[in-house]
Formats: C-alpha cells, structure tokens, sequence
C-alpha cells in the first residue's frame, strides 16, 4: 500500500516538476528543478527495478546535464535582451499537451500489462554471449552495434562541440582559491580509478560498464576542471586524441575482426566473447571519460572581469 | 493499476510538457531543458515496459536501449549548449564593441 | 570475404576513416578522407554489384539475427541510396574544401564522414532503434557542419536545425517503444508481420510518422527550413537538402510500405498527400516570392519534398519507384544548384537574385549545372526528374487519383517559373561596377559533375529502374 | 534493317552543337567549318535515308528507356518529310547565320543552341512512340529559349517569358495526355493507321487525351487562342524567326498533331470519337484571324508571324478534314510553307541587316535597290497568296478539292476569303517596294557585286528557288507532293 502510494506520488511529481522547470522565469531556478527532477525520476527507474541505469541517469542524465546547463548560464547572459526566458503566451500549448498525454495514454493503457518482452531469448542465449549480466550482453553483444554507433555520437558531439568553441580550450581555470578542494581531489583520484575498473569488471557479471565507469571518471575530471590547474584536454595534444580514440579504434577492429574469417560483423567466437569484450570496455571507459570531460569548456571568465564588461 | 503503467503514463506526461514546453520557448537554454524532459519522458515509459511481468529480472532489452539513449541525450545536450555559448560569446562581443569597450573574449583568454 | 560481409564496409570505413582523420591530426586529414572516400565508394559500389547480381543481401549482425540481434538488408533500394549517397556526397565534399577555410576543412572532412557512416549504416538498417541511433548521428554531426563556420548565422541555424530535429527523433523514439511493447520486436521485418491495426499500432505510426516529417521536413513542419538552410555555409546546405533531408524520409517509407502497411488507409495515404500537395504549392510560391538566391533555392526543396509524400496515398509499388527515383534525382539536382549557388556568392558576393546577372558568360560551366538542375527540378525531359514525375504521373492515373498528377503538373509549372527566374537574369549584361573573382576549375566542374548525373539519370533510367525492382517480389 | 542511320542523324547536329558550346567566341574560321560540315553530313546521311525508305527498307534505332516505353528514333515517310525539310532549312539557315551574326558577341552560344535545336527537331521527327517525342519536343523548348531571348535586352528577355509561359503550359497539357494515353493503352508506338487498338471502349477517357494532346500541341503550333507568344517571339535574331517559324517550332506543332491523329488514334478512330470536326473548325478560324491580324501590322517581321500563325493552321486543317486529298494538300503545306515563309523572313532579315528597314512603310522602292532578294519576296508572298505556279497554290488547289471531296464546302469559302486577306497584306509590300519611289535615296551598296553579303543573299534565292521548284516539278515522284501522296496512301489504308 505504501509502494502503491509512493508510486502514484512520483508519478504525479515528475510530470508536475517539468511543467514547473519550463514555468520557472528564472533559468538558474529552472536547472535547478531539472536537477530535482532527475533524481526524483532516477527513483522511479529505481522503483522500477533498473537500479543500475538508474545510477547512470542520475549521474549523467541529471548531473552532467545539470552541471553543463549550469555551466552554460555562466556563459549566457541570465536573460539576453531579445529573448523572454518565459513562456510565450500560448492558450494552444495545454490543449495540445493534453490531447497528446491522451492520445499516448490511451496506446499505453492498451499495451499487454505482463508482457516479458524478450527476457526469455536474452537468458537462452545469455552463455555465448561472454558475460553474465544480461544488459551487458544486449549492450556489447547482442546490440553490440548500436553501442558502436553511439559511441561515434559521442565523438561527433564532442567534435562539434570543440569545434565550435576552440578559443575554449586555451581559458586557463582560475585555481582553486581553497586548498582543501585540490587536496580533496588528490585524494580522490586513486579512488575514482579504484571504482571506475571495479564497475567495469563487475559489469561482466552484474550491473555496472564502461559507461558506469566512464562517467565515474569523467565526474572526476570535471571536479578536477573546477578545482586545479588542469585545464580541460585539448583536440590538438595527440596524447588526448589517442586517449579518445583508442577505445573506438579498438571496438572497430573487434567488430570488422570476425569478417575476415567469414562471420558477421561482431560476432565474436563463442570462447573469446568475454575477453574481447573486457577489453573493448576498458578501452572504451577512458574514451567515455574523456568525452565527457571534454564536453566542459573550461572555466568561465572571472566574474570580476565579466562584470567589468558590462555597460552600465 | 500497475506501478509500471502509472509510471508510464507518467513519462508520457513528461514527454508531452517537454514537447509542447520546446515549441513554446524561444530561450535556447529553456528549449534543450525542453528536448531533456521530453528524453527522460520517453525513457522513463522504457524503462517502465520492462518491468511488467511483476516475477523475474526485468526485460533487459529496453534497459540497454535506455542507456544508450541516454548517451545520446546528454551528446545532444553539449552539443546544444556549446552552440548556444558561443552564440552569447559573439552576442557580448558585439554589445562590448558597440559600447567601446574592449573584446571581452579576448580578456577571458588571457586571464 | 563472403557477399554479405560487404555489407559492412559502407559504414565502417567512413568510420574508420572520420576516426583516423582525427587522430592524424592537423596535417594528414585531407589524405586519410581521400582514402577513406575512394574506399567507401568503392565497398558501396560492390555491394550494388552483388545486390544487382545477386538479390537482396541480409546479415545478422554480431549472428543473432532478429528478434535479438540488428540486421542489415540491402535491397535494390538500399544500394540504390547508397550509391547516391556515394557519388553525390563526395561531389559536395570536394567542392567545399575550396569553399570552407583551411581551418574548416579539419573539422568538415571528419564531420562528414560521420555523416557518410550514419547514412550508410541508416540505409541498410532493418532495426527500429537502431534507425534511430543513425538518424540521431546523422542530427548530430549536421549540427556540427552546420555550425562549422563559428559565425552567427552557422551557429543559430545550427541551434535552430538541433531543437527542432531533436524532439522530430524523440516522438520516433516513443513510437519504437510502443512498438516494443505491444510486438517485443524492433526488427522491421518482424513488425511488419506482427502488426495488427489498433491504438498502439496507430499512434506508434502517428508519432513515428510526425517525428520523420517534422525532421524531413514535411509542410507545415518546414518553418526551420529556409533559415537553417540560409544560415548553413552552402555546402554544408548541398548535403543538408541533398542527402541528409532523405534520411529520414527514407526510413518513413520503410516504415509505411514495410511495416505499417496494413494500417496505411486511404485515409491516411490522402491526408499525407494533401499535406505533400500543399508542400508543393506553398513551397514552390515562396520560392518564387524570394529575392534572395539561395532562399529561392532552399524553398524549393521544401517543394520537392512535397512531391515525395505523393506516395502515400497511392502506396503502389509504381509510387514509390517514381518517388525513389525522385529522391536520387533531386540529390543530385539539387546538390548540384547549392553548390552553384556557392559558386556565385564566392564570385561576386552578392545574395541577391539579380547578383547572376551576366555570370552566364564568366562562369558557363556554373551556369550550366545550374540550368540542368533546374530543368530536373522542373521535371522536364531529359533529366532524372522527368522520370520520377512521368512515373508518378502514370501511376496516379492508374490508381484512379488523376488529382496528384495536377499537384504533380502545377508543380513543375511554378517550378518553372522559379527556376527560369535564376536563369533568364544571367543572360543579361555584367553590370557596371561587379568584378567577378575567379573560381578554381574544381569548384566549377563539381556542381556541373552533379548536374551530368540528374541528367544521365534521365537518359538511362533503366539500371536504376531495374535495380529498384531488387527485392520488391513478394 | 539499319540501326545506326537514325542516330546517326541525330548525332550530326547534336554533337557538332555540344562541341561549338567548348569553342571560343574567336575561332570563327572552326566554328563555321564545323557548322558547315556538320550540315552537310546531316544532309548525306538524310539523303541516303530517303533513298532507303523510298526503296522500301527500314531504319530503326531503339535504345531502353522507360519499362513501358524505348527511346525509339524510326524513319517512316511521314518522318523523313519533316528530316529532309529540316535538314535542307538547317544547312542554308546556318549559311545565313553565320552572315548575319557577323561581329556579333555569344556567337558560339547561339550556334550551340542552334544545332541543338535542329538535333531536337530531327527528334521530334524521328520519334517512334510519344514518350520519345515528347522528350525531343521539351528539348526544343528549352534550346530555342536561349535563342528568343539571344539579344538580352529587356525586350528580349520579356519576349523569353512570354515563349516560355505559352510552351511550358502546352508541354503540360501535352505531358498530361501522353501519361493518360499511356495508362490506357499500356504502349504508345507510332503505327500507321493508328496505335490504340487495344483499346477497346474509354471514349471518354480517349476524347480527354485527345484534346489535352492537340491542346498542348496546339500551343507550339500557334492554334488561335494559344498563338500569344509567335508575334512577340518576333523580337528574335532573323535566322531564329526564320527557324523558328519556318521549321522548328510551329512545325515541330503541326507534325505532332499529325502523328497524333493519324499515328497515335488513326484517323478512322478520330472521325468515330466526332473531334476531327471541332479541331478543323479551330484551325479555320485560326487561319482567319491571323490573316485579319497580319492586315493589320506595320512592322514586316509582325505581319510576316501572322501570316504563319495563319498558314500553319492550314496543314492542321488538311489533315483534320476526313479524306486523302485535303491531308495530302494538308502534308505538303507542311514542307511548301517551310520554304515560302523562310524565303520571306529571309529577306525581312536582309532588308533589317542591309538598310535597316522594319516596317511596310519603309519600303518604298526598295525592289530597285535590293532587286533579287525583292525578287525572292516576291516569289514567297505569291506562292503565299496561292498563285501558280509556286508552291502554295499546289495546297491551295489540294485543300479546296479535299474539302468539296470531303463534303465541307464552307472550308472552301474559308479559303477563298482567306486568300483574299493574304492577298490584301502582301499586295501592297509588293507595290510599295517595286512601284513606288523612295523617301530618299537609299544608302549605297557596300560591295560593288552583291546588294547584301553573299551569305545572306544565296540562302534567299535558294529558298525561293525551291518554293518555285516544288510547285513547278510537283508532279515529280520526289516532289514533296509525290511523297506526301505516298505517306496518305499508307495511312489510309483500312
């Protein structure tokens, strides 16, 4: 009775926390209810048993996503001129909102209510597939294909990213005026490797992976960013662009690998799955940190000098 | 009813504020929280198809296409505010110049 | 290496190539692209080779085959694109090399062959969310092309092309997990089997069929159009309205002609064909009402795109054999006008209309590419979109709606008018006070190159017509 | 049966045409050789054609194309009538032109798109089945724009528009038919006595095509309503009108209403469907109004497009008219207006390019200045008018029989009063230019031998020579009378 009712509450919040995110005039209060959201939804995924992607979109859904748009607003003005951060006054919005909650609602509620989906052919299949944890097996097996193409998405938006703001790249942070911060992360890295090649390990078996790991690290980065010295990677070190490019160029040559012997693009011998796939994650993971990483800029101008700026 | 339909029903609530929220925002940063909510809506009705036969590990199919939706929503994301950055960047420059000040972009560089 | 391995290499080579390409640095892009191109181009051609030889080629990737694995299925019409994708792709590519800055072409080389991969591997899918992991790609990296310049106008169209195919990809993705639910398949073979006319069935088919339209796009989803395409640097705008406007169009009809066929009413068929009618009215009026080049350019894709949806309401195989061969005529057509188009802005830097007054004589190769694209834009003969409307004109008489075959008419006759408007203005005159910079011979071969190609397509339409027939017996 | 000889045809101009587009505007010397030769050996290859077919044998080329439809280049009687006329105009037209485009600028331009316009019209005369002449026939469309608006003024580009609107128009028209005869009959090849006869019922459906066919046709052909754009294309260099009015394109219109009813319906289904009537009706007031028009204009080169909009719908009326006499006066037109009326614009050209006179009125003895090319007028209008023994009174004479035969004796009354008018409009050219004296003296010759250069001169009495020819040795079996005696006999034939 308790679970029914923290269901239905969560499930009420979250459609209400994002109506009040796109409400909200002020964007740093906007983000910041997105931030909530994301938790709360993150405890909704928990609920619904996928507590280890749940994890992930609490840490990188919500998190990283959070602290980009923070980032962002940093770099924005809070409300330029010609755009109303608010709302255009738009009577036709809740209508179609509803007649779109409705229409979905309806195929939703029609859907078979105990459908195991294909639980059953993953399990059948799950020994040859090299590694014990079903989401792992879909994700760098089954799917394994997919996997690759979404890691060419992460390349293409770090690419497009850096690209459109290479000047980024040489904004040294201002250190850390707090000691105790670059301390903390000092004591930190060992740490954040410890569990970054633990998850990835573990993956094979039970819930964790390279993007689990990856995100891990790259967490590790960004705080690294806002606290030290260490500036973001740059695209010209080739240091970084192999640190970014092995792990694709790895997964590549695994996948096209078994065409030469006259197989499928990825189909892995039945008794090498779990090493190659070991393999591939680990590379992989470092190339997923630092994506990740890059995605941060680098620090914004000091507030001092911003402020000096502004015409007043 | 089922926790996993009220929680589907939830995401396609989420989705449906977060579409509409896009169409009716001209703020870029308000449009990619938009895209973001009507993501984790659609995710989150995934994430709910899976565990509808209440016994058992739920279906991991879903859960590994959640994942890798989730990358694509945060690349998506980065992309987004990278632009949206560099655009107010150009914006400040150019107000900074209109009023005589010096290029704001190049005193960030050398700070 | 078996027939069907082929199937692989169109996508991992530009994969593999947009990868070294980065890793190599500043200095080797231009070489490792190249290679990758020739490499590409070649692996697509073969797999054409096998597929016309052959018949249609399927390979289970990683062997598991559907309902758990993602296939790839090369039909004639998947080695068909590819092939288009190929010859086209390149054409613009070469062309912007010398269009860009140097600092550009290190971030476009790469970019493009991320677009290259996703296309490919878009094409020869045959899984629901695998298509949507490419369409996803292909939004990507055009965002990053898009933006490639670092200018405002590159950067706004940029944004403004990102927010509105994001959500276009997320109403895809609802419709994928509803399918999900109700078949536990994503293969599209299989859901093509398994689907039964019902709520799920139809609302997946709505949001899928809105999220595709909205990202194509379709009228009156077409407002971001003209000003990303305005805003794009132009050969990024060649590929944009070339090849990657297909995409998504293409994965509709893969999904109403394989999987929602039992659910495409006449109603349905209809409504999509009124809303491909009033593309082509509505965007052929604008097109002429524009005073700037490349706007009247830009309007006229969201015409022709009007055409495409024609298919609908007839569904016949005819249809969409017209309306195929009007995808790949229109690549090369309008690739081949962009790129014109380009070429005039580098020459003079005038975006006006009346800037093309007296490039005939300065820049005839520019403007020859120009006049043929324009005549298959037009639909007439001889040209790769006189056969598609010939083909769509027989095919709405012999299913009894003889009225797409008027939007089909009226269409070419706007188009007319629109494309005589850029012509006839260059046979006048230089005037007094414009000098024209000189072109590199490369960049005025490419748009004719591109142009030769719309026209061979309306000499020979028999080998593309023979290879579109490969696996449509049922 | 030859394959090769069709294409052969085809490729004599169009080659020759996309190679002058390569050379410079300098390379005169090359330009008019390459020109040259390639005419003559579009007329060698024509010749040896004719010679075939007259003896009976076939030539065919058949390339694949559209599942339902080759491109399909044939020769039969009727076609050759058309090459020969095309291929003998094309040969003196360029002799002209390069004369009166000396020294002018874009002369590769306009020779390119010239021979790209005789390789359409060979086409268009060539075509075996509709989907092939309708894509010859845009061609044409699109290679005469660029010679309309050759000038570039605002005047011509103006002209351009108009031309474009009209033809544009009629290829929709046209296109439309093509696709409905196409889906009714499945295949549409050229045949003697017609192609439909699979198809049984549908007249409905038939009478629609029909009238979008000859609608569209009709445009080109400059039918009244759809003559708008002849009288201001006008603004054209002379070798284009001549062209354009003489061979090419209203030609290119009239021919394909013949094919139509003859070779796409057969003119025994056409007389069942009752159209044959309305349509002769159509042209019979066409030849009227523009004969009424043509009194009316001052500018020669004005009056000289009405008198064609006027005289083309004379083949379309011999060949609506139900019986072999009328369409063999009809079929003939075909090649005796060619003749007469390029004479005529010939000469307009001559008289604009030597003393810069356009209209009547400045023509007051003229003829003792420019005598041979007023001589060659005079043969042209005289033949126009129907006086023997010039071409045009052999029509005149085939029409009028054809009529009685064909019990229309309110066509006769059509053509009687219709000479009157033509009479009326080229009698007092004839009379200002011979009889009465000039304003003021004329500007002296600027060579002692020749009124205006050779080139523009030995085109003039050719042509006119040749107009005098067919109507002085109409009897002979290679006359254009004889073999267009030839082609109605098999196309009668039940």
């Amino acid at each position: 009775m308790t679970a029914a009712l923290l269901d239905a509450c969560l499930a009420l919040c979250l459609p209400l926390l994002a109506w009040l995110v796109l409400r909200t005039e002020s964007l740093s209060q906007s983000v910041v209810l997105f931030v909530a959201m994301g938790l709360l939804s993150a405890l909704a995924w928990a609920r619904l048993d996928a507590p280890d992607i749940s994890l992930v979109e609490a840490a990188v859904g919500t998190g990283l996503t959070g602290a980009l748009l923070m980032h962002t607003l940093s770099w924005t003005d809070e409300r330029p001129p010609d755009v109303a951060a608010r709302a255009r006054h738009r009577p036709w919005a809740v209508v179609a909102m509803a007649a779109l909650t409705g229409m979905l609602g309806w195929a939703v509620l029609s859907l078979p209510s105990d459908d195991p989906g294909l639980t059953r052919e993953v399990d059948a299949h799950l020994a040859e597939s090299g590694v014990e944890h079903p989401v792992t097996a879909v994700l760098l097996n089954y799917r394994g294909y997919d996997t690759l193409l979404e890691i060419a998405v992460l390349l293409v938006a770090v690419l497009g990213a850096r690209a459109v703001n290479p000047r980024s790249e040489r904004t040294t942070p201002e250190p850390s005026r707090d000691p105790l911060t670059g301390e903390l992360f000092r004591m930190m890295t060992p740490a954040l490797l410890l569990v970054a090649g633990y998850l990835v390990w573990v993956g094979e078996h039970g819930p964790g992976g390279a993007f689990q790991a990856g995100a891990i690290l790259a967490g590790g980065g960004v705080v690294a960013l806002l606290t030290t010295r260490l500036g973001t990677p740059r695209m010209s070190s080739w240091r970084v662009r192999w640190a970014l490019l092995t792990g694709p160029l790895l997964f590549i040559g695994a996948a096209v690998a078994p065409l030469f012997s006259g197989r499928a693009l990825l189909e892995y011998r039945e008794a090498q799955a779990g090493t190659v796939i070991f393999v591939v994650e680990l590379a992989l993971t470092v190339s997923i940190a630092m994506v990740l990483w890059m995605f941060f800029p680098g620090m914004r101008p000091a507030r001092a000098e911003r402020s000096g700026k502004e015409p007043s | 009813m089922n926790p996993w339909a009220v929680y589907a029903l939830s995401g396609v609530a989420m989705f449906s504020v977060g579409l509409v929220g896009l169409f009716s925002h001209e703020h870029p940063v308000k449009r990619i929280l938009a895209s973001n909510i009507a993501g984790s809506g659609v995710l989150l009705v995934l994430v709910a198809l899976a565990r509808r036969e209440p016994t058992g590990a739920p279906d991991p199919v879903p859960h590994a296409l959640v994942l890798t939706g989730i990358v694509v929503s945060v690349s998506a994301t980065a992309l987004g505010v990278a632009l949206a950055r560099r655009i107010a960047r150009i914006d400040a420059t150019a107000k900074a110049e209109s009023t005589g000040a010096s290029d704001p972009e190049a005193g960030g560089g050398s700070a | 290496m078996s027939p069907t391995a082929w199937m692989a290499w169109p996508v991992i080579l530009p994969l593999l190539g947009a990868v070294l390409a980065l890793l190599v640095g500043r200095k080797g892009v231009r070489v490792v692209a190249g290679v990758a191109s020739v490499a590409t181009f070649t692996a697509s051609a073969v797999l054409t080779w096998e597929v016309a030889t052959r018949g249609v080629l399927r390979q289970a990737i990683g062997g598991w085959g559907p309902p758990l694995g993602i296939e790839w299925r090369a039909d004639g019409l998947a080695v068909l694109m590819l092939l288009t994708i190929g010859v086209v792709g390149p054409l613009i590519s070469v062309h912007a090399l010398d269009h860009l800055g140097d600092r550009e072409d290190r971030e476009f080389l790469p970019l493009w062959l991320f677009v290259w991969c996703a296309l490919n591997a878009l094409v020869l899918s045959a899984d629901a969310f695998n298509l949507y992991v490419t369409l996803e790609l292909v939004t990507l990296a055009s965002v990053a092309l898009i933006a490639v310049r670092r200018d405002r106008p590159g950067l706004d169209a940029g944004l403004r092309y990102l927010l509105f195919a994001l959500p276009g990809s997320l109403l895809y993705l609802l419709g994928v997990a509803l399918l999900y639910g109700l078949y536990s398949a994503l293969d599209l073979g299989l859901l093509g089997q398994r689907i039964t006319p019902g709520p799920v069935a139809w609302v997946a088919a709505g949001v899928m069929t809105l999220g595709l339209c909205l990202k194509t796009p379709l009228f009156p989803l077409h407002v971001w159009l003209p000003p990303t395409y305005t805003g794009a640097p132009t050969p990024v705008t060649a590929l944009l309205s070339a090849l990657i406007s297909k995409g998504s169009y293409y994965v509709l009809l893969r999904l109403w002609l394989e999987v929602f066929t039992p659910i495409l009413d006449w109603q349905v068929g209809q409504f999509l064909g009124v809303l491909g009618a009033a593309a082509v009215l509505w965007g052929s009026l604008l097109a002429l009402s524009q005073s700037q080049l490349k706007r009247v350019v830009a309007y006229s894709s969201v015409a022709q795109i009007g055409y495409m949806f024609l298919l609908f309401p007839m569904a016949t195989l005819g249809a969409r054999t017209g309306a195929v061969y009007l995808v790949v005529s229109h690549a090369a057509a309008k690739a081949s006008m962009f790129v014109a188009v380009g070429n005039i802005h580098q020459a003079v830097g005038i975006t006006e209309l009346g800037g093309v007054q007296g490039l005939a004589y300065r820049m005839p190769f520019t403007f020859l590419a120009m006049a043929l694209g324009g005549i298959s834009l037009i639909g007439m003969p001889p040209s790769g979109g006189f056969i598609a409307k010939w083909i769509l004109l027989e095919e709405s008489i012999w299913t009894g709606q003889w009225w797409w075959g008027l939007v089909l008419l009226l269409g070419g006759l706007l188009a007319s008018a629109y494309v005589f408007r850029i012509l006839r203005g260059s046979f006048l005159p230089l005037p007094p006070g414009v000098t024209v910079r000189s072109i590199p011979l490369g960049n005025e071969l490419a748009p004719l190159a591109l142009a030769l190609i719309a026209l061979v397509l309306g000499l020979v339409p028999w080998f593309p017509l023979e290879l579109l027939a490969v696996g449509t017996a049922r | 049966m030859n394959t090769w000889l069709p294409l052969a045809v085809l490729l004599s101009s169009l080659l020759p045409g996309l190679v002058i587009f390569l050379l410079a505007e300098e390379q005169r010397v090359l330009r008019t050789t390459l020109n040259l030769t390639a005419a003559g050996t579009k007329l060698l290859f024509t010749a040896a054609m004719a010679w075939g077919v007259f003896r009976g044998r076939h030539y065919e080329t058949r390339l694949p194309f559209l599942p339902k439809a080759d491109l399909v280049l044939r020769a039969d009687t009727f076609s050759l009538l058309f090459i020969i006329l095309s291929a003998v105009l094309w040969f003196v037209t360029t002799i002209y032109a390069v004369g009166y485009l000396e020294g002018t600028p874009h002369r590769s331009r306009f020779f390119g798109f010239f021979s790209l316009c005789v390789a359409s019209t060979m086409g268009i005369a060539m075509a075996g089945n509709l989907v092939t002449f309708f894509l010859f026939y845009e061609m044409l469309t699109l290679s005469t724009y660029p010679l309309v608006i050759h000038r570039g003024t605002p005047e011509a580009l103006r002209a351009g528009n108009v031309y474009l609107r009209y033809t544009l128009s009629g290829a929709t028209l046209l296109l439309a038919g093509v696709a409905l005869l196409y889906t009714l009959a499945g295949s549409v090849e050229f045949t003697e006595g017609g192609a439909l006869d699979g198809v049984v019922g549908h007249s409905v459906e038939l009478t629609v095509a029909f009238a979008l066919l000859i609608g569209g046709l009709a445009v080109k052909a400059a039918l009244v309503p759809l003559h708008g754009w002849l009288p201001v294309a006008m603004v054209a260099p002379a070798p284009v009108s001549a062209l354009l009015h003489a061979v090419a394109v209203v030609k290119a219109g009239a021919f394909g209403i013949t094919r139509v009813i003859y070779d796409v319906f057969g003119v025994y289904r056409v007389h069942d469907l009752g159209v044959l009537h309305p349509l002769a009706v159509v042209a019979a007031v066409t030849i009227l109004y523009g004969s009424l028009r043509a009194l009316q204009q001052g500018d020669l080169k004005r009056r000289l497009a009405y008198s064609t909009v006027s005289q083309v719908a004379y083949i379309v009326v011999g060949v609506s008219i139900f019986g072999t006499v009328s369409t063999i006066g009809g079929l003939v037109h075909l090649v005796h207006q060619g003749l007469m009326k390029i004479t005529l614009f010939f000469c307009a050209g001559n008289l604009a390019e030597e003393l810069h006179v356009h209209r009547v009125a400045e023509l007051r003895g003229v003829g003792r200045r420019m005598p041979l090319t007023m001589a060659a007028f005079t043969i042209g209008a005289l033949g126009m008018i129907g006086i023997p023994p010039v071409a045009g009174f052999i029509t005149k004479w085939y029409l009028g029989i054809g009529a009685l035969e064909a019990r229309e004796p309110w066509l006769v009354g059509v053509l009687l009063l219709s000479t009157l008018l033509n009479a009326g409009y080229f009698l007092p050219i004839l009379y200002t230019a011979w009889f009465q004296a000039p304003v003021e003296p004329w500007a002296p010759r600027r060579s002692r031998r020749w009124e205006v250069g050779p080139a523009l001169l030995l085109p003039t009495v050719a042509t006119a020579v040749l107009s005098l020819a067919a109507g002085v040795f109409a009897g002979a079996d290679l006359s254009p009378l004889g073999w267009t005696k030839l082609i109605t006999e098999r196309e009668f034939r039940p």
